[in-house]
């Protein structure tokens, strides 16, 4: 109805088990929308943000009342694969760019011509991984991953990329999304003494791994803790303590990632909320907006659906993560991989880059 | 005289005045809310379940925390059927209703023995061990990304499930309505003064000459088949299902929303669903992060307070009796 | 004799129908009134007035120089009220010896003593209480205020379902208790002449207000007068 | 192998701390509480907090946790709960998920969503080792901690209740208030005191759990099914009920989980439902039956 | 009573322990077709345990059980209701949230084999109407018969526990204390109802009211510890001096009026 206005329609959970996702992620749009003002093209940026508690099926009724209601032109967010693969669909039917800002299973850009994904996938985070191990005397690793399709996928590819690179997954082990106590995983581990642990779990659950993990030894044992950077998420590493010192992970953000754009953003970011460390769930969300902005800057303000996809596709950038495009063909995004380990900088736990894969794509694509 | 008694037996089984016009105003409401279609369709869904839940909670005193276990149940058959059989809705909801009955048949055997608590348990237990499967068997049913690819013929042929959910709405109202209308000639028959026996008195039921279990046992498949039929209209509506229709956090809902609305009496159901959506989409378009609080604060409130007292305000200010 | 208990102008009642009207009686040490009157016409109400379990709306009571309708319910206890409610009440998740020793208080009435005065307790002193039979249930009611060693016995209908022989020895005990020990009692019965042959005044009630007040002597010699009070027609 | 057993000894003793409390407030008091992991919460993060901020000692904030929470419980149960004890249980069931809501949401506006993650002292991080091969015994020290202070609490608690007046009054107040109290029992005395026991065990029980299980605001509705199943196959009539359920399940659900890891979430749930199928009543319930 | 006179309800060896307590121990018990039979005991002697046993809610650790020539012994609750053999609880138990019409309608109903009718309402058989009327009325309950259950007076809750029991037209019934906490005046009215049933109904009376024990009954059992002490018609009890030692006392009771 109102011509100008161009309205996103941000779907996360803010409430729940997935709530701390939901809340970087509108922190960091906030942020993104006050550090370039919320006109583009002629045309007022509205965000409406709804909480889908991470349940597919309120997902899918938000986004088709977004749609149908508040003719809402880009819908982003979607905290959880489900979400994202629930939506898909309205994206296609009603010819609405839908932006994946955290869900992070490979295949969600295949559900739909009009998904655009700025977070990252679990593939190219473990194959990254699995690269870097083999080279540093890693061969022999349990992977313990969450019962779920996130773990399932970095399982996979993290198994497969290892055996290709002349190493071996000796047991894989999956444990319920919703275990408390991990005691019974890792006494396993510890029996089988295999050079390292690769471990995804959720971020959040990923401080009681680690604590488990040396609470049992198993680094005196001789086994190395790595695995994808939810383990290290940066929004609570520095309440990780000291036992996160060394755990390598890999993975496309970092709060500390050394260049003047992240300086900037980490800094705006924590001072508009208390504090609040970015996380790659910010970032992912960031960089979100910044495509959406440019879209509707390169399309004028005038174009539909399309015109908005298309002017996503293939944008090149600098992200606070480093350079990131997105694949014209996939939708999907290419960035690099980072390999860091977790040091003390300034008082504080970071995940300090020491590697890198150049601009990856998504290897669940390349199949 | 025996018109007088046989009128007092009947009066709870007649048709109100209001309630056919509630029925219409219901039917209508797609239409005239026409940009409410999508939550007018949850909402009829959900009163479904709550419905179903009412039978055995409210009339036949089984508690449950597991009602999730035959509404996902319905809701993986139904989309299952579709993407794998045929895409009918109609046929996929019928298919649906039969195999929750069958699931609510062996579960019966579970809820005939112990206490308030071990029902609960037990139940509870159920839904979490079928949420696993469906996990476990990702093969079938596309694990915790949720059952994709789901695509729904057209209603009776003729009409498509569109984007803004008018002809979705109208179908779980109409199938709702339906089985309002069977489960309250249920409920108000000798069949229905039984349950209602059980529930208040086990030990006196029995020494009538009810035969308790096989009652029970009855009216616990009848509920899970309608709460099949809620579960095969979400996923047919909504084209998809997922793991979440066997969550925890689903059965405990519907527990909630019959016992803001009302327990032993199916209007409680409906005005549950009515009255807790629309607070939870309201409240949470308001503060997407805190209206739990909000919703929490109603619940101690209308339970502090008591339902009655709540629905008249004018007796808020006058002393209460001992 | 000193005077025991003193209610005056007494009202109770449940909400906001009133049950007792203006009720007045006095009892002395070491004895025993008869509470006679009809089916629901408050004696049961009387008695849990006095025992603090009713809302009382109007009058005072006073035991022994104390107010008690200034006191909760659960200090009447500690100024001399022994409660025998007329449904039981026994205490269902505890045994029988627990029954006692909860509620027990210092004095001459032990736990033990009970179990002298009914044996069957004594057999059954781990059971539960919703284990026992009905007799045993009510034994156990009477027992259970007896330990709270009480100045004033409040026994509602404590008769019911025992045998002929149990009621015998139930009314000789009382008997025994309030002439050797001193203590009062209020009993209310179904069977009138039950009480009257132990009792020393009586007080009948219907519809909430005393209709009759003098010794059980003279209720004892004139059973038309009974029958009339109570409306009884044989 | 003995290893396996030990942390299933240590993790069953840590759902007894969690779920103790609520046996209390159910069990004794026939009070069917919900919102008790939010006292747990509450417990967790006085914890947490004192120690992230002031720097308090592990070991003086475990009490201040027992006393917080109490001290929470014991005005609610003044304010609030009180009314709601004559109430139908599933009314109960509703206000205190309410309050659970409530309780969930605030701590998030108040402390954030994140989780938080609590540094234990030194002394109680280790881990030693005795034995070796099969038989090997790898015990960490804060197990051993969580084992004793579960046993001297279960010892303590069993003790009140079984030997002392106290239980029985309690127990006569929950069956009949008005009675109890016309025989001298004060009753609101014996409730307010029962309901703080209660929650400050819910806080001592966060307050030992946040290390292993992660403390956020989701905390009380994530382990509620946990304490539940605790209570319901232990049975509500005692303390030990709930003590020897919450060892087995421990012990179960470990093992099963290092045994036959692909079976990881069903173990618990199946033994639950077959336990109380075969033993409607709760695997331990207080002699002589219902 | 003749030996000729068919037996309808034939208890033999029941044997009852809970734990450590032997409730009911080797008790026979043969009630003949139309008794009045009266079961009496001191407290805590059997007898409610005895009915439990004879309606299935317990099961016996030893015994057998025979309704009308066939063993019930393993035979489910609402079966042996189904055959004709109805009780009355000591303590009341109804239907607290239901009126007395629709306690009686429902129970009229089962009694009919309509407790499975789920399509037609309550109450749209006319006989049900019917005999629920007339039960209402024979127990004075027609005033309150649409009162929820619970807030009724004690006495009319008495009543319809009674009234219940008839419902189910039993032909063999168990009365439990049927007139505690009646007043004086009503039980033998209350008695009379039930006495006045066809005289092929055999009755087993539980009573400590000794005055409406021997008006009632013609033929009595004393059970004493969970044993039969003795059995015989109501001279032969009201004479022997045992059960006057165990139970009756010194006969004060049994005379005063
Ligand atoms: N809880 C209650 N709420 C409302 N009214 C009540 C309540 N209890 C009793 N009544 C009413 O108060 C009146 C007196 O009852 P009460 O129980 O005191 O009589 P009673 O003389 O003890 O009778 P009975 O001989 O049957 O024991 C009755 O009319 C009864 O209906
Ligand atoms: N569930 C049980 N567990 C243990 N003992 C029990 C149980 N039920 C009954 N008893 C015991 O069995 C004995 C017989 O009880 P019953 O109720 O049959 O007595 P009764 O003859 O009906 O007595 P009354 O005349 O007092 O009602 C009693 O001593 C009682 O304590
Ligand atoms: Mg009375
Ligand atoms: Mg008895």
């Amino acid at each position: 109805q109102d011509n100008n206005k161009f309205k996103i329609g941000l779907i996360i959970p803010m409430t729940g088990q997935q709530a701390s996702t939901g809340r970087q992620i509108e922190a960091a749009a906030r942020l993104y929308m006050a550090q370039n003002g919320d006109t583009v093209a002629g045309k007022k940026i509205e965000l409406i943000v709804k909480d889908d508690v991470a349940t597919p099926d309120v997902t899918k009724r938000l986004a088709q009342e977004l749609v149908v209601n508040e003719k809402i032109n880009v819908m982003a967010g979607f905290g959880v694969t489900p979400a994202a693969l629930a939506a898909a669909p309205i994206a296609t039917q009603s010819k609405t760019p839908l932006v994946v800002m955290a869900a992070a299973t490979s295949s969600i850009t295949e559900a739909s011509p009009y998904v655009v994904r700025t977070s990252f996938t679990l593939p190219q985070a473990s194959v990254a991984m699995a690269d870097w191990a083999p080279k540093n005397g890693i061969k022999k690793v349990v992977t313990l991953v969450s019962d779920y399709g996130p773990g399932i996928d970095a399982e996979r590819y993290f198994k497969d990329r290892l055996l290709f690179n002349g190493g071996q997954v000796v047991e894989s082990l999956r444990v319920p999304l919703r275990s408390p106590d991990f005691a019974p995983f890792l006494q396993k581990v510890r029996d089988i003494k295999p050079d390292a642990l690769f471990v995804f779990v959720p971020s959040g659950a990923g401080a009681a791994v680690m604590k488990q993990f040396l609470e049992r030894g198993m680094d005196k044992a001789g086994i190395k803790l790595i695995g994808t950077g939810d383990l290290t998420d940066d929004d609570q590493l520095n309440d990780m303590g000291d036992g996160a010192l060394g755990v390598v992970t890999s993975h496309h953000y970092s709060a500390f990632h050394p260049s003047p754009m992240n300086k900037k953003f980490v800094e705006a970011f924590e001072k508009a909320n208390k504090g609040m460390r970015p996380n790659f769930m910010a970032v992912g969300g960031y960089d979100g907006m910044r495509v959406i902005y440019e879209a509707l800057r390169a399309t004028k303000g005038q174009g539909g659906g399309e015109a908005l996809l298309a002017a996503m596709k293939g944008q090149i950038f600098e992200s606070p993560r480093g350079p990131m495009f997105i694949d014209a063909q996939t939708r999907d995004v290419v960035h690099n991989m980072y390999l860091r380990k977790v040091e003390r900088k300034n008082g504080q736990l970071y995940n300090v880059e020491f590697d890198v894969i150049k601009d990856m794509k998504d290897p669940g694509k390349s199949k | 005289m025996t018109k007088q008694v046989h009128d007092a037996l009947r009066n709870t089984s007649r048709w109100k005045l209001w309630e056919p016009v509630f029925w219409l105003v219901v039917l209508a409401s797609p239409f005239v809310l026409s940009s409410h279609a999508l939550i007018i369709n949850e909402i009829a869904i959900v009163a479904l379940f709550a419905i179903s839940l009412d039978l055995v909670l409210g009339y036949s005193g089984i508690v449950s925390l597991g009602h999730a276990a035959f509404f996902g149940m319905g809701a993986y058959v139904a989309a299952l059927f579709a993407k794998l059989v045929m895409p009918d809705p109609l046929v996929g909801l019928l298919v649906a209703i039969v195999v929750s009955a069958l699931l609510g048949a062996i579960c019966s055997l579970t809820v005939l023995r112990g206490s308030d608590l071990t029902r609960l348990m037990v139940t509870l237990g159920v839904a979490l061990i079928l949420l696993e499967l469906a996990n476990k068997l990702d093969w079938l049913t596309g694990g915790a990304d949720g059952l994709q690819g789901v695509v729904m013929g057209p209603l009776l042929g003729k009409f498509e499930f569109d984007l803004t959910g008018q002809v979705a709405a109208c179908y779980s109202i109409l199938v709702a309505l339906v089985l309002f209308v069977l489960a309250r000639r249920l409920t108000n028959s000798p069949f229905g003064a039984t349950l209602m026996a059980i529930r208040d008195n086990r030990l006196r039921a029995m020494a009538i000459g009810i035969p308790v279990s096989s009652r029970v046992a009855v009216v616990y498949t009848i509920a899970a088949a309608l709460a099949g039929a809620a579960g095969a209209l979400l996923a047919q509506t909504t084209g998809f299902a997922s793991l979440d229709v066997f969550a925890f956090d689903r059965s405990a809902d519907i527990m909630l929303i019959l016992v803001i609305g009302g327990t032993g009496w199916l209007y409680g159901g409906i005005a549950g669903a009515i009255v807790f959506k629309l607070m939870q989409d309201v409240i949470s378009s308001i503060t997407p992060q805190y209206w739990t609080f909000w919703i929490g604060l109603f619940l101690v409130i209308l339970m502090l307070v008591g339902r009655e007292k709540l629905m008249r305000p004018w007796t808020w200010f006058k002393r209460s009796g001992a | 004799m000193a005077e025991l208990l003193k209610v005056e102008a007494l009202s109770a009642g449940y909400g906001e129908a009133v049950v007792l009207n203006n009720i007045s009686l006095s009892l002395d040490e070491g004895k025993t009134l008869a509470l006679l009157g009809r089916n629901g016409t408050g004696k049961t109400t009387l008695i849990n007035t006095l025992a603090g379990a009713t809302r009382q709306h109007a009058g005072s009571i006073t035991l022994g120089g104390t107010l008690l309708h200034k006191l909760p319910s659960h200090e009447r206890a500690g100024v001399g009220i022994g409660w025998v409610p007329q449904e039981r009440n026994i205490f269902k998740s505890l045994t029988v010896d627990e029954n006692l020793t909860a509620v027990a208080r210092a004095g001459a009435w032990t736990p033990a003593r009970v179990y002298e005065m009914f044996p069957r307790l004594a057999e059954r002193k781990t059971n539960l209480g919703t284990q026992l039979s009905g007799g045993e249930q009510q034994m156990l009611a009477v027992g259970r205020a007896l330990v709270l060693n009480p100045k004033l016995l409040l026994l509602d209908e404590p008769l019911e379902g025992l045998a002929p022989i149990i009621v015998e020895e139930l009314l000789k005990a009382i008997r025994r208790i309030t002439r050797d020990e001193g203590l009062s009692a209020i009993i209310v019965e179904q069977h009138p002449q039950a009480i009257l042959a132990i009792s020393d005044s009586a007080v009948v009630l219907d519809r909430g207000t005393v209709v009759h007040a003098g010794t059980a002597q003279e209720l004892r010699e004139q059973p038309a007068l009974v029958d009339r009070l109570l409306g009884v027609s044989r | 192998m003995l290893t396996i057993l030990f942390d299933g000894i240590a993790y069953g003793m840590l759902l007894f701390i969690l779920a103790v409390g609520l046996a209390v407030t159910m069990g004794l008091m026939n009070f069917i509480n919900l919102a008790h992991g939010a006292f747990a919460m509450v417990g967790g993060y006085i914890t947490v907090l004192l120690m992230q901020r002031l720097g308090v000692p592990f070991l003086v904030c475990l009490p201040l946790a027992f006393l917080g929470s109490a001290l929470l419980g014991g005005v609610l149960e003044r304010t609030l709960y009180r009314p709601m004890y004559r109430k139908p249980h599933l009314d109960q069931v509703l206000f205190s998920i309410g309050l659970t809501f409530m309780a969930v949401a605030s701590a998030d506006y108040f402390i954030g969503s994140t989780q938080q993650i609590m540094q234990l002292p030194e002394w109680l991080k280790g881990r030693t080792e005795i034995g070796d091969g099969a038989w090997m015994l790898g015990m960490g020290h804060y197990r051993l901690f969580i084992i004793a202070v579960c046993a001297a609490l279960t010892i303590a608690l069993q003790y009140v209740l079984a030997k002392t007046r106290f239980g029985s009054m309690l127990r006569a107040s929950v069956d009949d208030q008005r009675v109890a109290a016309g025989l001298g029992i004060n009753v609101n005395v014996v409730f307010l005191s029962t309901f703080a026991v209660g929650s400050g065990l819910a806080g001592l029980g966060g307050a030992l759990g946040a290390e292993v299980l992660g403390l956020d605001p989701t905390f009380p509705l994530k382990f509620m099914i946990y304490f539940l199943i605790v209570v319901a196959v232990g049975g509500t009539s005692s303390i030990t009920g709930p003590l020897l359920a919450a060892l087995l399940l421990g012990i179960a659900d470990v093992a099963g989980k290092y045994y036959i890891p692909k079976m990881g979430a069903f173990i618990v749930y199946c033994l639950m439902i077959a336990i109380l199928i075969w033993r409607p009543q709760g695997l331990f319930v207080r002699k002589g039956g219902k | 009573m003749t030996d000729s006179v068919e037996t309808v309800l034939l208890a033999e060896g029941l044997v009852m322990r809970f734990g450590g307590i032997t409730a009911t121990n080797n008790v026979t018990l043969n009630l003949k077709k139309g008794a009045r039979h009266a079961l009496i005991g001191p407290n805590g002697a059997g007898k409610t345990t005895l009915i439990n046993l004879l309606t299935g809610v317990l099961q016996p650790t030893e015994g057998r059980i025979t309704l009308l020539g066939q063993d019930i012994t393993n035979v489910a609750p609402n079966q042996r209701v189904k055959r004709g053999m109805v009780r009355t609880f000591q303590i009341n138990q109804l239907f607290d949230s239901l009126t007395p019409l629709q306690t009686l309608a429902l129970t009229v109903s089962q009694q009919n084999g309509l407790g499975t009718s789920w399509w037609k309402a309550l109450g749209s058989n006319s006989h049900v109407v019917e005999r629920c009327e007339q039960l209402l009325e024979q127990f004075h309950l027609t005033e309150v018969m649409n009162q929820q259950t619970k807030v009724l007076a004690y006495g009319k809750r008495r009543l319809l526990e009674i009234a219940i029991a008839l419902a189910c037209e039993p032909r063999v019934l168990l009365l439990d204390e049927p007139v505690a906490g009646v007043p004086a005046g009503e039980r033998e009215e209350l008695l009379q109802t039930v006495a006045a049933l066809p005289a092929d109904v055999s009755i087993l009376l539980i009573e400590h009211d000794m005055d409406l024990v021997f008006s009632f009954a013609n033929r009595m059992t004393v059970l004493v510890n969970g044993t039969v002490l003795t059995e015989g018609d109501p001279e032969q009890i009201a004479n022997d001096p045992q059960v006057k030692a165990v139970y009756l006392g010194h006969g004060e009771e049994v005379s005063h009026g």
